[in-house]
């Protein structure tokens, strides 16, 4: 009803904002090899929630974990069994100072840092994750006072980076770019430590140029750039 | 008669409870010493102020009254206020042509140029109010009024920031304004010479009320009225100029009691014109006296004396048909023998003619 | 390159929609901000106090009502739905609701103040120069309220263009349509896009350095003419 | 001689450039027409505008010039304004106690308490300035600007809006303020009489310049300056009280050339006083006139004579060693043949006594 | 029960940091504002400008850009760290600094342009009556300009109250230090904690309604006894 403003064969895609340079990449490549053309809007995976409760003009939602787009599923706002895992997320503890992380981990925070930023972990699936590897080393509690947290794993990346937290747990994704060195230091937390970052999609609005998108991101090109973002696919 | 105002104002613990009525021609004055309530009838008048206990009806219209209370700007008054109160934002010119603009053509009896002349404000127009004079602001809120062409003119003492000679190039102006326009004024005031040159009528007030009311000669010399106490007292007569002297360039005017003689050739043959003559500008003499510089002596008789203070009388008397006052010391009046029915010589050493 | 073409395209989206919403903002605030001025009504108080809420309240969560309200449950989307419309939320209009709505404190105090000083006098004296309320409003309070009308539009424009919480909301982000250009900088900073944050950002800061410059130079050169 | 001022300043097209001293005691009148540059020079004395090109000592202490200008706030002069220009946000008692609040308490003369009373504002002090009729605003401004016991006052035509009456309630203490205070005070008007009886000290400013200065007796009756020649032109004599008249309560009054018998006995026995003469209420006779009202007739020399208009000349006579202005018909001295050197009587028809 | 007691802490929190802001931005903002409505220096223009530019920035970025200056690499947080003392990002006095230089044209604008409105003639009578220079700026400048202060006060605390961005970035959301209520909403909201968000802001917007309503009726109470 409200898609007045769109040309044919452009599909709206919203895409919650750490994965939205990742999925500009998935894009260029797709947009190379199809008629399709694909317009990001990024946001927070909550907003995005909300703005489709009411009426926004999308077609396709890649959240940034697999709750929200299992609830429009079951709310009906989203095309039933479309839905599926496009990325699996990985927690790095990270600070952009040479050697100030041990690779292994251990001991998990080698000097007294004043602040080790985190991203909510009510609202982000990266936050969650860096409470469960904090509490499954009983540090929870102790570290208390000195956690900041970001709203998003962005601001989270955010603190550290500019160098107001000393280090943090942030998204590989954030570190990695497909054919760089790696910045600083980091300890790739082994995924044993929390419960898997699944970052799932679905479909808003049936349309050929999404359902071409969608099978676009479950190939095997898709994966080697997700690959190269360092996220693993399922 | 046909200006009726009617109003009971409260204004914290001053109360003004008036209701007058004044001629419909010619300038009325409304005088009072400061505090009296002038400025706030007048705006009451203007329609600035809305108090529902008031009436107000010129020349058979109704302006307030009858449920009815017309807004300021649909009266065809034009008000100049206390203070100068030009518009900052605008120039001279500007300020001139704001009443103007609004007045339609037909309706307009002066143009701006013309007022910018008759103000002289020619080499102000350009200029913004901040940069001008505390005079040349009050001169150009008056040509700002008389731009709208009013059929009726509120002044509030318009006069009380201008010198002399700007106050004696304005004045005729002011004047002809009823006398070509026909325009009535309402002129608050508290200079007599001032009412005594402008104005026909005269309406009193003291602490919110209207103690007397009446036509500027007979006010102006009721002994009961503080009007003729103050030390500017004095009487006014209508004359008729009955020829010239053209040897000493002076103009003779008769009355019913005789014959002035006033400096300037001026008026016309015929022409009617009204003298003030100042209380302490009259001796009194009893015998018609000779070789001396003053022209002007009528017989008159003493009508009535009143006490000034322990040391002065002021002294009514009758030249022909019209009263005359004259304040001489109480030790003259005695050595004189003044009393009411004496016959006696005044001699007049100044006489101002007025419109 | 420096810009992604979007970016230009969001900042002159940016501009339009301060602009309208300025435009609209003087053409309800000032009529507010004179009734507020003038009202001898014992409860106006009230009045002030409701027109200075959306201030308080944080804009991402306005724009949350916003779009609650505006979208197409809420009461006005169905109602402009039933008139045949589209509802205001993730359209340009949408976002210029939501502006006008957030900004509108920040055009009616300083016109309510600015008129306030004018005092009564100088409308007095236009009155009896034959102007009506509305001609002496227009010829007479609204000049001399001039300083108080720059403040009001340079805060109101301002205030848009960084206005980012409410946009977001009901804007939706969509490029061309509603990503302005303080979401196009956000979108760039949470991508880890420096680079193009810091040239737009820098954009935006030259073009409104610019602008308020000459708004303000203006202003001084004005006044000094008049003079 | 102590206070001198200089200044050179531009406005617009308009040139103030003076260069003149005055006493530092006494009441010195700056006099001019509207637009002449009174305010312009007041405000620079103040100290409220800075103008590079000028110079300012009063008393020994130089306020402007050698590389110093102090400003307004560290002079020790008050400033009543043309506007009464009264603080909107305080009511009149705080604005008057805003000034002498500022003052160190050694140094005050005056109380709020006296000013109230001398201005008659007891039943102001609570009002807001809005409030407030315009003569009342003003009367509140003059006693603003009394409480910080200024040691020099600068007045820009501070009675203008007030109405005679209250004017009459002012001026006497005005007078005091140099008698018994010995503040000197720099007075603009536009009102010779006010000038007269308030001022021993006259700057005539014309255009920006300083056409004369002197003495007031003197400027007064100078006949190439146009003070001679106003309306209410008139002499000022120097006077002593020789004695009463207990009867006609009349207070005789001696100087070089006679005796003046003046209404009231409020003054003291062997007192100072000035009178000022009106050239309007002066005529000239040839012998001493008896059984009139006139009171003072003196012997006089014609000095001068100056024509006014077509109709009448001024002429300047010496009583005793004073100069005497008399205003005639061309007609008089034509009748009487009045000439440099004739002898005369002049009959003054009224005295006012100055302070 | 309707509320968290995390809730209330960030309401608490909140009022203290709004109520310091405007006390801190009156203090720098009222010679600032009087700086600028009275120096005839010709490129004052310049500094209005500078002046209004955080209002163009969307908070976000402008957050983002503190976060920078304050961080270890940053002019701000290089010079504390040289002095020797804590840096300010994730504290309450960063909070202080951030809001700050986000609401300083709120306050600097309507100050201004009520200097402006005062004249200089108000000032010139209390030259003349002993005041110093610092002595009429207070007692005549300031009252005379009543209404601008508070219109500048409101604008000043209302805005702090309803920031978001700024406090999002260089806050750090620790409770009791930097979450203040705007952004215990937001989580709500992001969290789909409808209730409470719904709760939490109904509260601010009542507890605003108090505080301005009450503000603007005591100004116009004040005003009627001083009549
Ligand atoms: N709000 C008020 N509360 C108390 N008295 C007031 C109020 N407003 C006006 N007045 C009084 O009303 C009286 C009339 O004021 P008005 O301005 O009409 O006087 P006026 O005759 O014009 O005097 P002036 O010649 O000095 O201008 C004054 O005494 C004034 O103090
Ligand atoms: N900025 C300006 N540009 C041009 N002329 C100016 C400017 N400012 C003042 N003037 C002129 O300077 C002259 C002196 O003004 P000032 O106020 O000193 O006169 P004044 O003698 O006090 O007159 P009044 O008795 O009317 O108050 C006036 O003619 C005025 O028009
Ligand atoms: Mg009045
Ligand atoms: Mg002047």
């Amino acid at each position: 009803s409200q898609r007045s403003a769109i040309t044919p064969g452009s599909i709206r895609v919203a895409v919650a904002s750490n994965f939205a340079a990742t999925l500009a990449d998935l894009c260029r490549a797709f947009e190379a090899q199809s008629p399709y053309h694909v317009i990001l809007v990024l946001g927070s995976t909550g907003k995005h929630y909300a703005q489709i409760h009411n009426g926004a003009p999308l077609d396709i939602f890649f959240a940034a974990d697999a709750r929200r787009p299992a609830l429009l599923e079951r709310e009906g706002l989203a095309v039933a069994g479309s839905r599926f895992t496009y990325a699996i997320g990985k927690l790095v503890l990270w600070s952009p100072q040479q050697g100030y992380v041990a690779a292994d981990g251990e001991p998990l925070l080698p000097r007294a840092c004043r602040h080790l930023a985190i991203a909510n972990p009510q609202l982000a699936p990266y936050g969650r994750a860096a409470q469960e590897v904090l509490r499954a080393r009983g540090l929870w509690e102790t570290l208390r006072g000195q956690l900041v947290q970001g709203e998003n794993i962005g601001q989270a990346f955010q603190f550290v980076e500019s160098g107001n937290a000393e280090a943090g747990f942030v998204a590989y994704s954030q570190v990695k770019r497909p054919q760089q060195p790696i910045r600083g230091s980091l300890w790739l937390v082994p995924e044993e430590l929390y419960s898997p970052i699944e970052q799932q999609v679905v479909l808003l609005q049936e349309s050929a140029a999404a359902h071409a998108f969608l099978d676009f991101v479950r190939s095997a090109a898709a994966r080697e750039i997700l690959h190269g973002y360092g996220y693993s696919t399922p | 008669m046909s200006i009726e105002a009617q109003y009971s104002i409260t204004r914290g613990d001053f109360l003004l409870d008036v209701d007058f009525s004044m001629p419909s021609r010619g300038v009325t004055a409304l005088f009072g010493p400061s505090g009296s309530g002038k400025s706030t009838l007048l705006r009451a008048i203007a329609g600035l102020d809305f108090h529902p206990q008031g009436f107000l009806k010129v020349a058979g219209e109704t302006w307030q009254g009858d449920g009815r209370f017309a807004p300021a700007h649909q009266r065809p008054f034009a008000y100049v206020f206390q203070e100068a109160s030009l518009f900052a934002h605008l120039n001279v010119r500007s300020n001139l042509e704001y009443g103007f603009k609004r007045v339609p053509p037909q309706q307009r009896h002066i143009s701006v140029e013309r007022a910018i002349q008759l103000l002289g404000l020619e080499n102000l127009v350009a200029r913004k109010p901040e940069t001008l004079s505390g005079g040349e602001r009050q001169r150009v809120a008056i040509a700002r009024a008389l731009c709208v062409s009013p059929q009726f003119l509120l002044m509030d003492e318009p006069l009380a920031a201008l010198d002399e000679a700007s106050k004696r190039e304005i004045l005729p102006y002011l004047e002809s304004l009823h006398d070509s326009l026909g325009i009535p004024v309402l002129y608050v005031s508290h200079t007599l010479q001032e009412i005594a040159r402008l104005a026909d009528y005269l309406v009193l007030l003291e602490a919110g009320k209207v103690v007397a009311a009446g036509p500027v000669p007979q006010m102006l010399t009721r002994l009961d009225l503080p009007l003729a106490h103050s030390s500017d007292a004095g009487a006014i007569f209508a004359t008729q100029v009955a020829g010239f002297d053209q040897v000493f360039h002076l103009t003779h005017l008769d009355f019913s009691g005789g014959r002035f003689a006033v400096p300037g050739m001026a008026l016309k043959l015929g022409q009617q014109v009204r003298v003030r003559i100042a209380a302490r500008d009259v001796s009194l003499t009893l015998e018609h006296q000779g070789s001396t510089s003053i022209q002007n002596i009528f017989p008159a008789v003493v009508e009535e004396l009143a006490l000034e203070n322990d040391a002065q009388v002021m002294v009514r008397l009758q030249v022909g048909d019209a009263p005359l006052l004259s304040r001489i010391t109480k030790k003259s009046a005695a050595e004189l023998d003044v009393q009411p029915g004496k016959q006696m010589f005044a001699q007049v050493k100044s006489v101002v003619l007025l419109a | 390159m420096m810009f992604h073409s979007a970016d230009l395209i969001a900042l002159a989206l940016t501009f339009k929609l301060a602009s309208i919403t300025t435009f609209i903002l003087l053409l309800i605030g000032t009529p507010l901000a004179w009734w507020l001025a003038n009202t001898p009504w014992r409860f106006k108080f009230l009045i002030e106090a409701v027109v200075a809420m959306p201030l308080m309240l944080p804009p991402t969560v306005l724009g949350f009502y916003l779009l609650i309200a505006l979208g197409n449950h809420g009461p006005i989307g169905q109602l402009v739905e039933w008139l045949g419309g589209q509802p205001p939320a993730f359209t340009f209009t949408g976002l210029v609701i939501g502006s006008v709505i957030y900004s509108m404190p920040f055009v009616v105090q300083p016109l309510q103040s600015a008129f306030r000083t004018v005092g009564r006098r100088p409308l007095e004296v236009a009155a009896t120069l034959r102007a009506s309320p509305w001609d002496r409003f227009f010829t007479v309070a609204v000049p001399l309220a001039g300083p108080g009308f720059l403040t009001a539009a340079v805060l109101g424009f301002a205030h848009t263009i960084g206005e980012f919480g409410v946009v977001l909301m009901i804007g939706g982000n969509i490029p061309g349509e509603t990503k302005v250009v303080s979401i196009a900088i956000y979108d760039h900073v949470e991508g880890m896009d420096y680079h193009h944050a810091h040239v737009l950002s820098a954009a935006l800061m030259l073009l409104s350095f610019v602008l308020l410059a000459g708004v303000y130079f203006l202003n001084r050169r004005l006044r000094m003419v008049q003079l």
